[in-house]
C-alpha cells in the first residue's frame, strides 16, 4: 500500500514540482501517470524512491514513513530493495556490460551466485538482448539501453515497480512487448507505476490513469484513458 | 551446519570484494594509474630522501667515533696504578673503548703531525724524547652528547693531571647531529603533508568520476558496505603497487649512486662513509610499503565516505 | 543534397549497422526515418555528421565527399556548422546552464555577440522554456532537457537539421508544437531528417518516410505512413 | 576600417577565450583546485630543495674561500724582493688575494696551533725564534679549483723556497663541490620528472572528465582552436596561481628556518653561512612562476591535443 498524505516538493530554486499531493494505490495495482513535460511525474518517482525528500506531507509504503528512515544505516537500503526502478535516463553503468549492469541488482540483494546467472540470462532473452549480453552501454543504441534498464529493473522481481517513460525510446512493436511484459508482471502480484507520454498504449490498456498538471493531481480515474490538455 | 553456511557466505563476499577491486582497477585504468603514479611519486621522494637522512646521520655517528678525550697521568705513577685507571675509566656506561698511548708513540705521532712542515724544528729534540711523560690513555665515548660528562668524571679522577678534549669539535658534532635530525623531520613532516595532499587529490578526482556510479548502487539497494568494500581494497592494492615500484627504483638508484660517488669522489671517503644498500633497504622497505598501503587504504576508505551520503 | 551511395557501417565488434545504404535527400526535403530499436538509424545520422566513418561507400552532401574531408584543420568544423542535431541522448554541457547551452552553438560559429542574446532569448521562448534560462540541465525534467537540445539544433538556423527521436520525452502537444516548428523550419529552406517511433505524429503529417530494418532501407514511401512489421 | 574590425574581433576574441578560462576554473571547481595544489606541492618541494642546494654551495663556497697557500721565500732574498714577489703573485689572474705573514706572527700562530696542549714543549724556544727565517705569503685563489695551477705556477718563480698547501683540504673542497653540484641537479631532475608525471597526471584525469564537453564542442563544429583556448588560457593561470602560492610560503618557512638555526646552533655558525632570504627568492621567484606557468601551459595543451582527435 502505497500512501501519499498532503505531499509538497520543492527544490532549490523555487521549482513548486508537487503541490499538496493525496494519493492511495493498493499492493498489486498497475497504474499510469500521465501529464505535460514538467508537470511533476518524475518528481513523483523521485520521492518514492527516497531519491529527494518530501518538503512537507508524508510517504507511506506498506506502514513505513519514508519520512523516518534514517539515511544511515540498512533502513533505506533494505526498503530500496523492494522496488525496481527504470529511470528516465537509463542510468547504466559505462564501465560494465550490459550482464553485469543487470547482474549488479542481484549482486546488491546478495542473490546466490549460481542464481544469478539463470535469472539475468532469462531477462535479458526476455527484452530481446540475449545477443548483445557483451556490449558496453556505449555502443547500444537508445531502445537497446532502454530495455537494459527494464531488465535491470525487473530481475528481481520486487514488490513495486517504477518506469519512467520506459518506452519513450522504443518503436511501437517493442513498446507494446514491454507492456505486455509488465502486465504480466502486474499479475505476478507486483505493484506497477508507469509513467508514460504514449497515448496509444494508455488508452488501448484501460488501467487506471493519475494525471498531473503543474504538481497537482488533476485526474485519478479507473480504466481510464490519456487526457490531453493543451492548457 | 548453519555456521558453516555462514562462514561460506563470507568467504565468497571477501572473495567477490577483492574481484570487484582488481576488475574495478581495470575499468578505471586510467584513475587507478593516476593513483598508482602519485603514490609512487610520493613513495619515491620519500625514499630518496629518507636514504640521504640516513646517511647522514651515520656519517655524523662516523664523525663522532673519532673524536676522542686524551687523559694524562700524573707524574709519580705506576704502571699498575695506570692499568687500574684504565680498568676504572673501561667500566663507565658511556665509555665505548680506550686506547693506551706511550711516550714512544705519542712523540712519533707528534713528529708527523706537526713537524711534517718545519722539519728542521724536529732535529732538536732527536734522541731526547720531550714527552718522556706524556703517556696517556685515548677514551672513546658511545655518543658525543655524552663527551663533557664522561670528561669532568675523568677529570674528579685520583691520578689524573689533565684531561683534553676538542670540546668545538664535539659539540659542532653534537648540534649538527641535532639540526640534521630536525631538518629531515621537518622536510619528511613537509614531504608526507604534500603527499596526502597529493593523493587525496588524485583519489578525490578519481571518485567524482564514479560518484554515478556510487549513486546508482545506492538507488539499487546497495548498503554502504557493499558499495565501499570494492574501493577500499582497490585503495589498498593500489598503494601496494605504488609503494612497491618506487622502492625498488630508489634500490638500484641507491646502489649506483653509492659506487659512482665512490669512484669519482674517493678522495671523501674519510667524511663520506655510506650505508649498504641492504641495509638501508631493510629500513625503507617496510616504512615504504606501509606509507604505500596505509595512503591508499586511508585515501580511498575516507573519500569513498564522503561519497556515501546519498 | 544528400547522397548516400552503397554505404556500409559495420561497427568494431562486428555489429552490421548499415548495409548497401543507397539514398537521396533533396534540399528543402523533410524526411522521416522510423524502424525498429537496433535498425540503424542512429547510425544514419552519425554517419551525416561525420561522428562515424562509414566501412564502405561514399556519402555526398551538397557535392563534399564526408570520406575526403581532413580531421584535421578546419573542413569538417566548417561542414558540421551547416547542421543543426538533436541527439538521442540530449548531449547537453552539464556545467552550463541552459542559455549558455544554447548559446555555445552560436559562439562556436562566431557569431556577433549582440546578436547571440536576442536569439537564444527568442528561441528559448519559441520552445516554452524562457522561465528555465538559469537552470542546469540535472535540474531539469526528461521533456525540457529535449526541447533545450532542440533549441540549440535550431537556433544556427543550420541548412539541414538531424534530429533523433527529439519527442521521446515529450508528451503529445508539445511534440506536436516541436513538429509544428521544425515544419516551419522546413518551409523556410532547412532540409529536415527526423528519427521517430511517433507513428502517429508520422501518419498524420503525410511526408517521405523511410523505413530502416535490419540496416538496410526497407521502404522509401513520398506521402508515407509509419510501417509497423513486427518481423 | 577592415583592419580596425579585425583588430576588433581579434580582441573579442582573446577577451572570450580569457572569460571562458575563468569561468571554467569557476565550473571546474574541484579539478582546478586539484592541478593547482598538485602543481603548488611541485613549487613548495622543488622551493624548498632549490633554497637547500644555494645554500650549501654558498657554504662550501665560504670554506674554500678560507684555504689559502702559504709560501716561503729563500733565505738570501731582500725586502724590496719580496715586495716584488708580492706583486708579481697580486697580478695573476685567478689570485683573489695575498697576505704577508712576518716571522714573529708565524711563531705567535705556530705556537697557538700547535703548543696550546703541550705549553712545556713551547718553553724551550722563548726569545729565540725558530722561525725567524720563515716569512711567508698567504695567497688566497679566487677558485678552488685553481688551487694546483696556482701552485705550480708560484713554484716556479724564482726566490721561492717551498710552496705549502692543504692539497687534501683544497681537493675535498673542489669534490664536495662537484659532488654536491652533481647530487642536486640529480635529485631536481628526478623532482622535475616527478612533477612533470604528476601534473600530466592530474590534468589528464581532468580533462577525461571534460572529454564529454570537447566532444559536444566538436559536434556542434568548433575549431580546435576554439576548443583548446580556453583550456590553455586555464592551464596559465592555475599553473601562475599554483607556483605563486608555494613561493610565498617557501619565502616564510626560509627566513623562520633560517632564524631558528641561528638561534639554537649559533656553535656551528662558522660553517652555517646563510644566505639572505632576498636572494634566494630573488632566484626562486622568477625560476618558481617560469616552471608553474610553463607546467600549467604545456600541461594543458599537450593533453587537450590528445583529446582533439574527435
Ligand atoms: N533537481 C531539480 N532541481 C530543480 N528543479 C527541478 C529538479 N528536477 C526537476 N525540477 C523541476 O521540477 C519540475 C518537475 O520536474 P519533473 O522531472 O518531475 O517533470 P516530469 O513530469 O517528469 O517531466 P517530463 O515529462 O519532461 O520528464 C520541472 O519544472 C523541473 O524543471
Ligand atoms: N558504438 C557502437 N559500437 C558497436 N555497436 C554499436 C554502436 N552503436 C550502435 N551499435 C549497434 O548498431 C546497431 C544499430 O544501432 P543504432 O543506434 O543505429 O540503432 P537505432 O536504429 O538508432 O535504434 P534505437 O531506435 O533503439 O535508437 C545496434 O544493434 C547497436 O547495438
Ligand atoms: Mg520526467
Ligand atoms: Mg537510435
Amino acid at each position: 500500500m502505497i500512501i501519499f498524505e498532503n505531499v509538497s516538493k520543492t527544490y532549490e530554486k523555487g521549482t513548486r514540482a508537487i503541490k499538496n499531493m493525496n494519493l492511495k494505490i493498493r499492493p498489486g495495482e498497475f497504474v499510469f501517470v500521465c501529464g505535460r513535460s514538467g508537470s511533476g511525474k518524475s518528481t513523483f518517482l523521485k520521492l518514492l524512491l527516497k531519491e529527494v525528500e518530501p518538503t512537507s506531507g508524508r510517504i507511506l509504503v506498506d506502514d513505513q514513513d519514508l519520512g523516518k528512515m534514517k539515511r544511515r544505516g540498512k533502513a533505506v537500503p533494505l526498503y530500496r530493495r523492494k522496488l525496481g526502478v527504470v529511470f528516465q535516463d537509463f542510468r547504466l553503468l559505462k564501465d560494465r556490460n550490459v550482464y553485469e549492469n543487470v547482474a549488479l541488482a542481484q549482486r546488491v540483494v546478495a542473490a546466490p551466485a549460481k542464481d544469478i546467472r539463470k535469472e539475468v540470462t532469462s531477462i535479458l532473452t526476455t527484452v530481446g538482448l540475449s545477443s548483445k549480453y557483451k556490449s558496453y552501454p556505449a555502443n547500444l543504441s537508445g531502445g537497446e539501453q532502454q530495455r537494459v534498464a527494464i531488465a535491470r529493473a525487473l530481475v528481481n522481481k520486487p514488490e513495486i515497480l517504477l518506469a519512467d517513460e520506459p518506452t519513450g525510446n522504443l518503436d511501437p512493436s517493442n513498446s507494446q512487448e514491454i507492456m505486455n511484459l509488465l502486465e504480466k508482471v502486474n499479475e505476478m502480484g507486483t505493484t506497477v507505476i508507469v509513467v508514460t507520454h504514449n497515448a496509444e498504449l494508455v488508452n488501448r490498456m484501460k488501467k487506471r490513469v493519475i494525471t498531473m498538471r503543474r504538481g497537482v493531481v488533476a485526474g485519478d480515474v479507473q480504466e481510464g484513458e490519456y487526457q490531453d490538455e493543451s492548457e | 551446519m548453519y555456521r558453516k553456511a555462514n562462514i561460506r557466505m563470507k568467504a565468497n563476499r571477501i572473495i567477490y570484494c577483492i574481484r570487484q577491486g582488481v576488475q574495478s582497477i581495470r575499468r578505471n585504468g586510467l584513475f587507478s594509474l593516476a593513483s598508482v603514479v602519485t603514490i609512487a611519486a610520493c613513495v619515491f621522494l620519500f625514499g630518496i630522501f629518507f636514504s640521504i637522512v640516513l646517511n647522514l646521520q651515520y656519517m655524523v655517528k662516523q664523525a663522532e667515533s673519532t673524536v676522542g678525550i686524551s687523559v694524562f697521568f700524573d707524574d709519580n705513577l705506576t704502571e699498575d696504578e695506570i692499568m687500574g685507571l684504565g680498568e676504572t675509566i673501561q667500566r663507565h656506561d658511556s665509555v665505548a673503548q680506550i686506547v693506551y698511548v706511550s711516550p714512544e708513540e705519542a712523540w712519533e705521532r707528534y713528529k708527523e703531525r706537526y713537524f711534517a712542515d718545519y722539519p728542521e724544528l724536529a732535529e732538536g729534540f732527536e734522541n731526547d724524547n720531550p714527552l718522556a711523560d706524556s703517556a696517556s690513555y685515548e677514551v672513546f665515548v658511545t655518543e658525543v652528547e655524552q663527551q663533557d660528562a664522561v670528561a669532568q668524571w675523568l677529570q674528579s679522577l685520583p691520578g689524573i693531571r689533565r684531561v683534553k678534549y676538542s670540546e668545538l669539535a664535539a659539540g659542532g658534532l653534537e648540534k649538527a647531529n641535532q639540526l640534521i635530525s630536525l631538518v629531515s623531520a621537518g622536510l619528511i613532516l613537509i614531504l608526507l603533508v604534500v603527499a596526502v595532499f597529493l593523493i587525496s587529490n588524485t583519489i578525490s578526482l578519481a571518485y567524482a568520476v564514479r560518484r554515478e556510479e556510487i549513486e546508482i548502487m545506492k538507488w539499487l539497494g546497495a548498503t554502504n558496505a557493499f558499495v565501499r568494500a570494492p574501493f577500499v581494497v582497490e585503495g589498498l592494492m593500489i598503494g601496494l603497487v605504488g609503494a612497491a615500484i618506487p622502492l625498488l627504483a630508489v634500490f638500484f638508484l641507491y646502489q649506483t649512486v653509492v659506487r659512482f660517488v665512490m669512484d669519482r669522489f674517493g678522495i671523501l671517503l674519510s667524511v663520506l662513509k655510506f650505508l649498504p644498500a641492504e641495509q638501508v633497504m631493510a629500513l625503507l622497505i617496510p616504512v615504504g610499503l606501509l606509507l604505500g598501503a596505509g595512503i591508499g587504504f586511508m585515501g580511498s576508505f575516507f573519500t569513498i565516505r564522503k561519497q556515501l551520503k546519498v
